[in-house]
């Protein structure tokens, strides 16, 4: 029969039926169910398995601190596992599968370990699996591995999106319980920004558990009228479905909505989540309490809840965990659960009271000073152990136990910040402590004002202080004292549980006691007490509560572990947001990147820059092909490469060069206004950090380069020198790296080629425009450009920059005017074999560790000057006599192979670290001198030239003998560059 | 974080970039300090479990270095300042 | 005249529009850029160039919305000045001859792209986007921020529905992409 | 008490009855010839080794806390000795060496588990570099291996080939390194040095040092003074706090680094990944939670938490990497302080002060070594030598330009 447990009333439309399953049954359900309320409907307690003793479970609770019905929700890629049941809003078509079990819920082969928890106490793993000592990673870990873990995840990539967004407001109000709706009334109604977040799909918090009237009404009709009121007021923004993970520094809060986990799949283009960034000047905690559990003997079954919960279940989801139903209380509020379902017909079995001061009811049995002391049932409830007063022992027969202990104000978000919680004596529990997170104040519930007219007037108040306005009046309503006295466990109790999914029993805590784990800390560690999915929500008051008896102190002095963010556990994908796949990073694309593309480019990733790494043609079918008939176009012709991604940095101002000075450890103060010359820069520690070229354009004005994956770190760089070591130097900075496109025109035939496009009026011969010149000129007719005449490849070479948006067709101008030279266009490959070839230093070299001396630049270094750097690179240890040496390293047989990567060991004798004498940085084939050829820094490598060595690979398998020659392998008078 | 920008007020921490201690604007002199002030100035930090004065960068505002008093224990900013002024203030010319 | 055709940041010939509901992206290449910054104790000569160009001297977190040329703040004694290309494509030369010597003036025209938003979505879209706080973003504020990693300026334009985004020109795609990603999400 | 499976089913079968603290509670005694200021996974290591490798017999370890409450007991549990330079790599492998035989010499089992660490290629230049890196370890008697992009996709189907903003080129990986239960290690070394005769002392805070003539004569602490021949400080992020005492400014930051666990999950990753191109890396629990982590905030704290936007670089890179892990959820977050040194490498070295030593400096690289640091430390504190392994360790190397710098960052700590 369907829907056997359900009651009348309740926020569900019965007007419409929803179908899900639950381990491949098919049950109906109702909009406003969550999937555990449905399936209490339809009478099923047994929802999943604990952790290391694969125990029967069922609900404990009705909210988002549930620590048993946990079960793998949807299917296939969108598989979500230790999913709350208890949260879990129904649609039609869910899917759930329970979780942690073999073969079936209902028969579980790993229950086997109950059987055996003897052997499986806390730390039990610590003192054994140790003999032979290779058996732990073959045989006892994988065991172990196997049945550790939960749910499973799919294994696919997670096809819903997230997104990320920031909010602002003035006061965030966390929780919309009575507390957090009439602090957003008072707030709202004074036209304050409010925000007003909830974990919840349905605003009310406890109000939607209660029956009792709010001004001589049903408190869901205020609710309703106050949220509509509150929706209606521009100022105030209402977050339902809102979960806030954590308080961070300076009143930034992480929330996260859930946009789409209410339907089966996110609507096109919509986020399955999003995290909001809220930026909040006041916050108002008003998260509620959690009631507590008592631990007595096999307090674990499926049907065991806490009273509260099945009074949730009852007044909002009208459904019971059972038709007959005995409630174990400490305080008052177990009655009102027992008064509750009897107005719903519900068979209360007996409210079973530990004082002897309980209520009395006509309208069922209350046992005063009694206690349960055991329970029964395989896979649920069946009966209740009962201790009475006068120390009989008497069995109940019922499907369901609500157990309540009294009640924990909700403080995690106070402590986010390593605040501590008070213990307050009178309501024997952890109220928010003085340390609150700055801007923060608590109230209602997590305040410890637990009657409903005491938390309404609470949040009404607090709204007005924190915004020193005008408290709106609450509804009247109950306002019971609240008596809550301490009781958390029976006597002599041993498997009595205190952390249901990790199986943590009040045994497992005097074990841990006996053998000095007593520091609350300790205690968590060895037992694992609150490490299970609920944060330890339901279990570590009680662990704290044995603890202090065991060490005769109180609770207080025992302490408590410190809550961390997130409050509840929180999707890893929406904490990515948009930020994966080909969207991780942004992309950055050269100016004559479309027109690359339509060449059949390979791009390379550079600092976020795709660069044209080769440019195939028909007939080309390796890489090498194509990079080696660059290279060789280029020196034998011409050839242009994109150089745009240099980082360019515009520096000007009357004392521009003496800034210079400072940043370059060579000098810059008489370069001559239209030349370029090359500059080493230092970190202060006297390490090479970057190098370029800086040309004069003025007296006043400077254009400066970087490596193009430095750009950012050399601007900071400047930039603190400029602001913080120079402050008074008239210079400004800014960079203009987008703001031009910069090709490399290289070859016997550039200048021929560039000819056709500078403009007749600029005279660009050897005399007029000789090596390392540079100049603002016109090109094809009229466009304002800029040109450099330096080179990387070590050729005849020229870089022109035009305006970005004209890059695309200048480009194309080039390719076509140079069709009678052949004119190639080339990528990063031949760059970096041209470089090689040339001994240019570039980012392998200039690796954070390699000093001016090392890179064969000692004597840039310019003692004349002081330089950022120059000091500490005098240091001793940057100095000595072998120090390593920028070198050429070539294979003794042609054909061999060289890797960068390598190390360097003399002809013979032993190789390892010991005899280690350098290391290859770059390698490349030659197409210039048909074999390979590397960079490498070699002990005392300037005075070795000539030896013969062996290149050692051992990870890549690779040993050669290699001679050591000249970094510059070609041209090296440098002849062709001044042609 | 929050840091209260002098010019462009609150702004989140995650537009800077931090440097470290404050005290890298005190450049030795080259003319006079010795190899010891050097070595000091460019590796020994106070790392105070407390007020800590130092640099960050508004990489993603307007480009200021800002010396900044931070509580490291709370987070707590007590002081934003340009760290152009603090140079200034502290005799760094050119 | 040269015979150099230009391209948008987007790769195309003429500029890219989309429409979400009822707001509307669109590239916008008709604006020429440069950088003005005060040299050292000219700082005076330099604000009185500017005042006399826009029409007043933005203060920080400020734009100068003004016809043809108008400009925002973007640094202590640094500001940017806009004006339509057309017109005004040599903008940093026209600027360098009025503030002579009283300023370090730089073209930036290609360094950016400009992005218009507008329409009544604009609002939730941007706090996707970015940490503006832009429903108190009045018009006439301008902010630099941080698009999906992106360093951009967000100018407030009038009428109050109308946000105008300044991004790194060689991740016009990529910003283009997060801002249209946002549109759908939010509206 | 010796451990054993006997041992465990014996106690099961009688109640647990036997079972006693796994390590004594004593009061401080007025002297000890060896005092170690700090009870972490370090301190509690070089106790172990000068009690039973060096025969140290009155040796106290003072903890202000409880034992293992600092990085120990808030770490990403890995073990590895990928390093480059000659400096680091002969130590941490050293320290390797010793935690593959650690449960037999502590009777304890600290579920040591060589499942292997893959570190990811994405470009040329971090291949060169990391095959670099991989011959160094090679020579010096580490294993290393080189993998392809297709030997990777078959090991680790799961993560992201396809659709990567970073393809993956290749990796580099170190069979022999895994992970750690890292409470385990502090208590295993703990209850080892205990029934060695050391004397831990928790709750016992160190307030200032008794220097006398340039020799430190002991320690004032909460509990008293308690006077000492030799004083070892090995208080990781603590180090600025405490060297202070002793008049002494440190080449060393503290900063807070982040870690995460996720809910318990069935088995989904074979070994530790490291994605150094996207600052995350991971690895799964026994418990099935996985243990990942990133980059520093990248501000000096000693604030023992961090902020969201360090989570969310995390997420995104583990997002990039394996998008499997989208619907697997974030369970706790939490910030260790992090001694940073200015090269990145540790200090193990003697002080200006006669009687007074210093192990510091780890970075992020304390847990790995905490049995090399251990045993360095006590061979350092009993010989007065630097141990063979850490002989670059000196904590004068900055003056003198030795600096030990695998990443090459160079002197800003959070950029190591």
């Amino acid at each position: 029969m369907t829907q056997s447990n359900r009651l009348s009333g309740g926020q569900i439309d019965r007007n419409t039926t929803l179908k899900f399953t639950f381990d491949g049954k098919t049950y109906d359900g109702h909009p406003g169910d969550t999937l555990a309320s449905a399936l209490l409907a339809n009478n099923v307690r047994l929802m999943g398995r604990s952790f290391k003793y694969h125990r029967p479970r069922g609900p404990l609770t009705a909210g988002s601190e549930e620590p048993n019905a946990i079960v793998e929700l949807r299917s296939g890629d969108r598989q979500e596992p230790n999913t709350r049941a208890t949260t879990a809003e129904l649609y039609d078509g869910l899917v759930a599968k329970s979780q942690n079990r073999w073969p079936s819920l209902a028969f579980d082969a790993m229950a086997i370990n109950d059987r055996f928890s003897n052997f499986l106490t806390a730390g039990f793993y610590y003192k054994t699996f140790m003999w032979p000592a290779a058996f732990w990673e073959k045989v006892y870990e994988p065991i172990i591995r196997k049945a550790a873990g939960l749910g499973s995840l799919s294994m696919q990539a997670d096809p819903d999106a997230y997104d990320k967004g920031f909010r602002h407001c003035e006061l965030l109000i966390v929780g919309a319980g009575p507390a957090g709706l009439m602090a957003a009334l008072t707030a709202g109604r004074a036209g304050r920004d409010v925000i007003l977040a909830d974990e919840d799909f349905a605003m009310g918090g406890q109000l939607n558990s209660e029956t009792f009237a709010l001004n001589d009404a049903p408190a869901l009709d205020w609710t309703t009228a106050t949220v509509a009121e509150l929706s209606s007021l521009p100022n105030v923004r209402l977050m339902p479905r809102t979960t806030v993970i954590g308080a961070f520094d300076h009143g930034i809060y992480g929330a996260v909505e859930r946009i789409s986990d209410h339907l089966e799949t996110p609507p096109e283009g919509k986020p399955r989540q999003i995290l909001w960034r809220i930026y909040t000047q006041k916050t108002l905690l008003c998260a509620g309490a959690t009631e507590r559990s008592i631990a007595f003997e096999n307090n674990d079954r499926p049907g065991i809840m806490l009273a509260s919960a099945i009074r949730t279940y009852a007044n909002r989801w009208a459904a019971t965990p059972a038709q007959r139903v005995t409630i174990f209380t400490n305080n008052d509020d177990g009655h009102r659960t027992a008064a509750d379902l009897h107005a719903k017909h519900v068979n209360i079995a007996a409210v079973v009271d530990t004082r002897a001061d309980a209520p009395f009811s006509s309208d069922y049995e209350v046992i005063k000073g009694a206690q349960v002391v055991d329970t029964k049932g395989r896979l649920g409830l069946t009966f209740a152990e009962l201790r009475l007063a006068n120390g009989e022992s008497r069995t109940v027969e019922c499907g369901a136990l609500g157990v309540s202990g009294g009640w924990n104000p909700n403080v995690h978000l106070t402590c986010h910040q390593r605040g501590r919680p008070t213990w307050n004596e009178d309501l024997a529990a952890f109220v928010p402590g003085a340390d609150l997170p700055p801007g923060m104040t608590v109230a209602g519930a997590a305040d410890g004002t637990f009657s409903t007219h005491g938390a309404l007037t609470s949040g009404a108040n607090a709204a007005a202080r924190i915004l020193d306005i005008k408290p709106s009046d609450a509804p009247t309503t109950e306002d019971a004292a609240v008596r809550q006295t301490p009781f958390w466990f029976v006597e002599g109790c041993s498997r009595a549980w205190l952390d249901q999914q990790n199986d943590v029993t009040v045994k497992d805590v005097k074990l841990s006691h006996q053998e000095g784990f007593r520091s609350v800390e300790h205690l968590k560690r060895y037992t694992t007490l609150g490490m299970a999915t609920d944060q330890g929500k339901t279990s570590n008051m009680g662990g704290l509560a044995i603890m202090a008896e065991l060490v005769g102190k109180s609770i207080p002095e025992v302490g408590t572990t410190i809550f961390r963010p997130p409050y509840t556990p929180t999707a890893i994908g929406v904490l990515g947001g948009r930020m994966r796949g080909m969207d991780f990073h942004p992309t950055r694309l050269t100016p004559s990147h479309f027109w690359a593309k339509e060449r059949g480019a390979v791009f390379v990733e550079v600092g976020n820059w795709l660069r044209a790494q080769w440019f195939p043609i028909a007939g080309e079918t390796n890489w090498r092909a194509s990079v080696d008939r660059e290279v060789r176009a280029t020196r034998n012709s011409v050839g242009v490469c994109d150089c745009t991604t240099l980082g360019k940095i515009d520096v000007q101002g009357t004392d521009a060069a003496l800034f210079l000075n400072k940043v370059y450890c060579n000098g810059f103060a008489k370069l001559a206004v239209g030349k370029t010359r090359y500059g080493l820069m230092l970190r202060e520690d006297g390490i090479a950090m970057d190098d370029g070229t800086a040309g004069r354009l003025a007296e006043d004005h400077f254009v400066v380069t970087t490596t193009t994956a430095n750009a950012g770190k050399v601007y900071q760089h400047m930039e603190f020198v400029r602001q913080c070591l120079m402050p008074d130097a008239d210079v400004q900075l800014i960079s203009t790296t987008e703001a031009w496109a910069q090709y490399a025109v290289a070859g016997p035939n550039s200048r021929k080629l560039l000819q056709k496009i500078v403009d007749p009026a600029f005279d660009i011969s050897n005399d007029g425009f000789p090596f390392m010149a540079c100049g603002n000129i016109t090109v094809c007719g009229g466009l304002r450009a800029r040109l450099f005449r330096i080179s990387f490849s070590g050729e005849l070479a020229f870089e022109i920059a035009v305006p970005s948006r004209y890059g695309d067709a200048l480009i194309r101008k080039l390719m076509a005017q140079g069709e009678e030279f052949d004119v190639t266009p080339y990528g990063t490959e031949a760059l970096g074999v041209m470089r090689i070839e040339k001994g240019h230093a570039a980012g392998n070299e200039l690796n954070g560790t390699t000093t001016a001396l090392n890179l064969g630049m000692g004597r840039m270094v310019s003692k004349a000057k002081d330089s950022i750097g120059s000091k500490l690179s005098e240091r001793a240890g940057l100095n000595e006599d072998g120090a390593l040496a920028q070198v050429g390293i070539k294979p003794v047989n042609a054909a061999d192979k060289i890797t960068a990567g390598g190390h360097l060991m003399a002809a013979t004798g032993p190789v390892d670290a010991k005899h280690d004498q350098g290391y290859v940085t770059s390698a490349a084939f030659s197409p210039s001198l048909d074999h390979m050829i590397g960079l490498g820094f070699l002990k005392d490598g300037g005075s070795r030239l000539g030896e013969t060595m062996r290149l050692v690979s051992p990870v890549t398998d690779l040993t050669v003998e290699v001679e050591i020659v000249s970094a510059h392998f070609v041209d090296p008078e440098g002849e062709r560059v001044r042609a | 974080m929050i840091i209260n920008h002098p010019l462009l007020g609150p702004r989140d921490s995650a537009e800077f970039i931090y440097m470290g201690d404050a005290g890298l604007i005190n450049r030795p002199d080259p003319e006079t300090a010795s190899g010891e002030e050097w070595y000091a100035y460019a590796y020994l930090r106070d790392n105070p479990a407390g007020e800590h004065r130092e640099l960050w960068w508004h990489e993603g505002g307007d480009r200021s270095w800002l010396v900044v008093t931070r509580n490291t224990v709370t987070h707590e900013i007590s002081k934003v300042e340009i760290a152009r002024d603090v140079a200034r203030a502290q005799g760094r010319s050119k | 005249m040269h015979d150099l055709i230009a391209i948008t940041a987007l790769g195309g010939s003429a500029p890219r529009v989309d429409r979400v509901a009822d707001t509307t992206l669109t590239e916008n290449p008709g604006i020429a850029l440069a950088s003005v910054a005060a040299r050292m104790d000219q700082e005076t000569t330099c604000r009185k160039h500017l005042k006399a160009v826009i029409g007043a001297v933005p203060g920080p977190g400020k734009v100068q919305l003004h016809d043809p040329e108008a400009g925002f703040w973007m640094g202590p004694d640094q500001w940017m000045v806009g004006a339509p290309f057309d017109t005004h494509e040599d903008l940093a030369a026209q600027l360098k001859a009025r503030f002579g010597e009283s300023a370090s003036v730089t073209e930036q025209t290609d360094a950016w792209v400009c992005f218009d938003l507008r329409g009544d979505g604009m609002e939730a879209v941007m706090e996707l986007l970015c940490n503006v706080n832009i429903r108190a973003m009045q018009t006439g504020d301008a902010q630099r921020t941080s698009i999906h990693h992106l360093g951009c300026f967000v100018l407030r334009r009038d009428p109050s529905d109308w946000v105008r985004i300044l991004g790194p020109r060689a991740s016009a795609g990529s910003l283009h992409h997060a801002i249209l990603t946002a549109m759908k999400s939010a509206l | 008490m010796r451990y054993s499976g006997f041992k465990v089913i014996k106690e099961a079968l009688t109640g647990h009855r036997g079972w006693t603290p796994a390590w004594r509670d004593p009061e401080p005694q007025s002297h000890y010839d060896i005092v170690i200021i700090g009870g972490g996974g370090h301190g509690l290591a070089t106790a172990h080794y000068l009690s039973k490798v060096y025969d140290e017999k009155r040796v106290a370890v003072l903890e202000k806390g409880w034992i293992g409450g600092g990085n120990v007991g808030r770490n990403t549990t890995i073990i590895r000795s990928n390093y480059l330079l000659d400096g680091n790599e002969p130590f941490y492998e050293m320290s390797l060496k010793l935690w593959e035989g650690l449960e037999q010499d502590l009777n304890y089992n600290a579920m040591i588990s060589q499942r292997g660490i893959m570190n990811l290629i994405h470009s040329d230049a971090q291949r060169d570099a990391f095959v670099r890196r991989g011959n160094a370890m090679m020579l010096n008697g580490a294993d290393a291996e080189y993998l392809n992009e297709d030997q990777i996709r078959k090991e680790y189907p799961f993560l992201n080939f396809d659709d990567a903003r970073f393809p993956i080129k290749g990796g580099l990986a170190q069979r022999r390194g895994g992970t750690v239960r890292h409470d385990a290690v502090a208590w295993g070394f703990a209850r080892s040095a205990d029934s060695h005769g050391v004397d831990i002392i928790q709750n016992c805070e160190v307030q200032g040092f008794r220097i006398e003539g340039g020799v430190c004569k002991g320690v004032e602490t909460s509990r008293g003074f308690v006077g000492a021949g030799k004083v070892g400080c090995a208080v990781a992020g603590n180090s600025g706090r405490l060297m202070a005492m002793a008049g002494m400014r440190l080449p060393i930051e503290s900063h807070v680094l982040q870690a995460f666990v996720s809910e318990g999950l069935k088995p989904v990753l074979p070994g530790v990944i490291t994605f150094g191109a996207g600052h995350f890396y991971v690895s799964q629990s026994d418990k099935g939670g996985l243990v990942f982590g990133g980059d520093l905030d990248g501000y000096n704290s000693y604030a023992q938490r961090g902020n969201l936007p360090v989570v969310e670089d995390v997420c995104e890179g583990g997002m990039a990497i394996m998008p499997m892990i989208g619907r697997a959820r974030m369970l706790r977050m939490w910030g260790g302080i992090m001694d940073m040194s200015m090269d990145g490498s540790p200090i193990i070295d003697r002080t200006h002060i006669d009687g007074l030593y210093f192990n510091g400096g780890w970075c992020y690289g304390g847990f790995k070594a905490t049995p090399a640091s251990g045993y360095a430390f006590a061979h350092l504190l009993a010989k007065d030598e630097p141990h063979e392994t850490a002989t670059a360790y000196r904590i004068d190397r900055f003056r003198t330009g030795h600096m030990i710098d695998e990443k090459g960052m160079g002197n800003q700590p959070n950029l190591h």
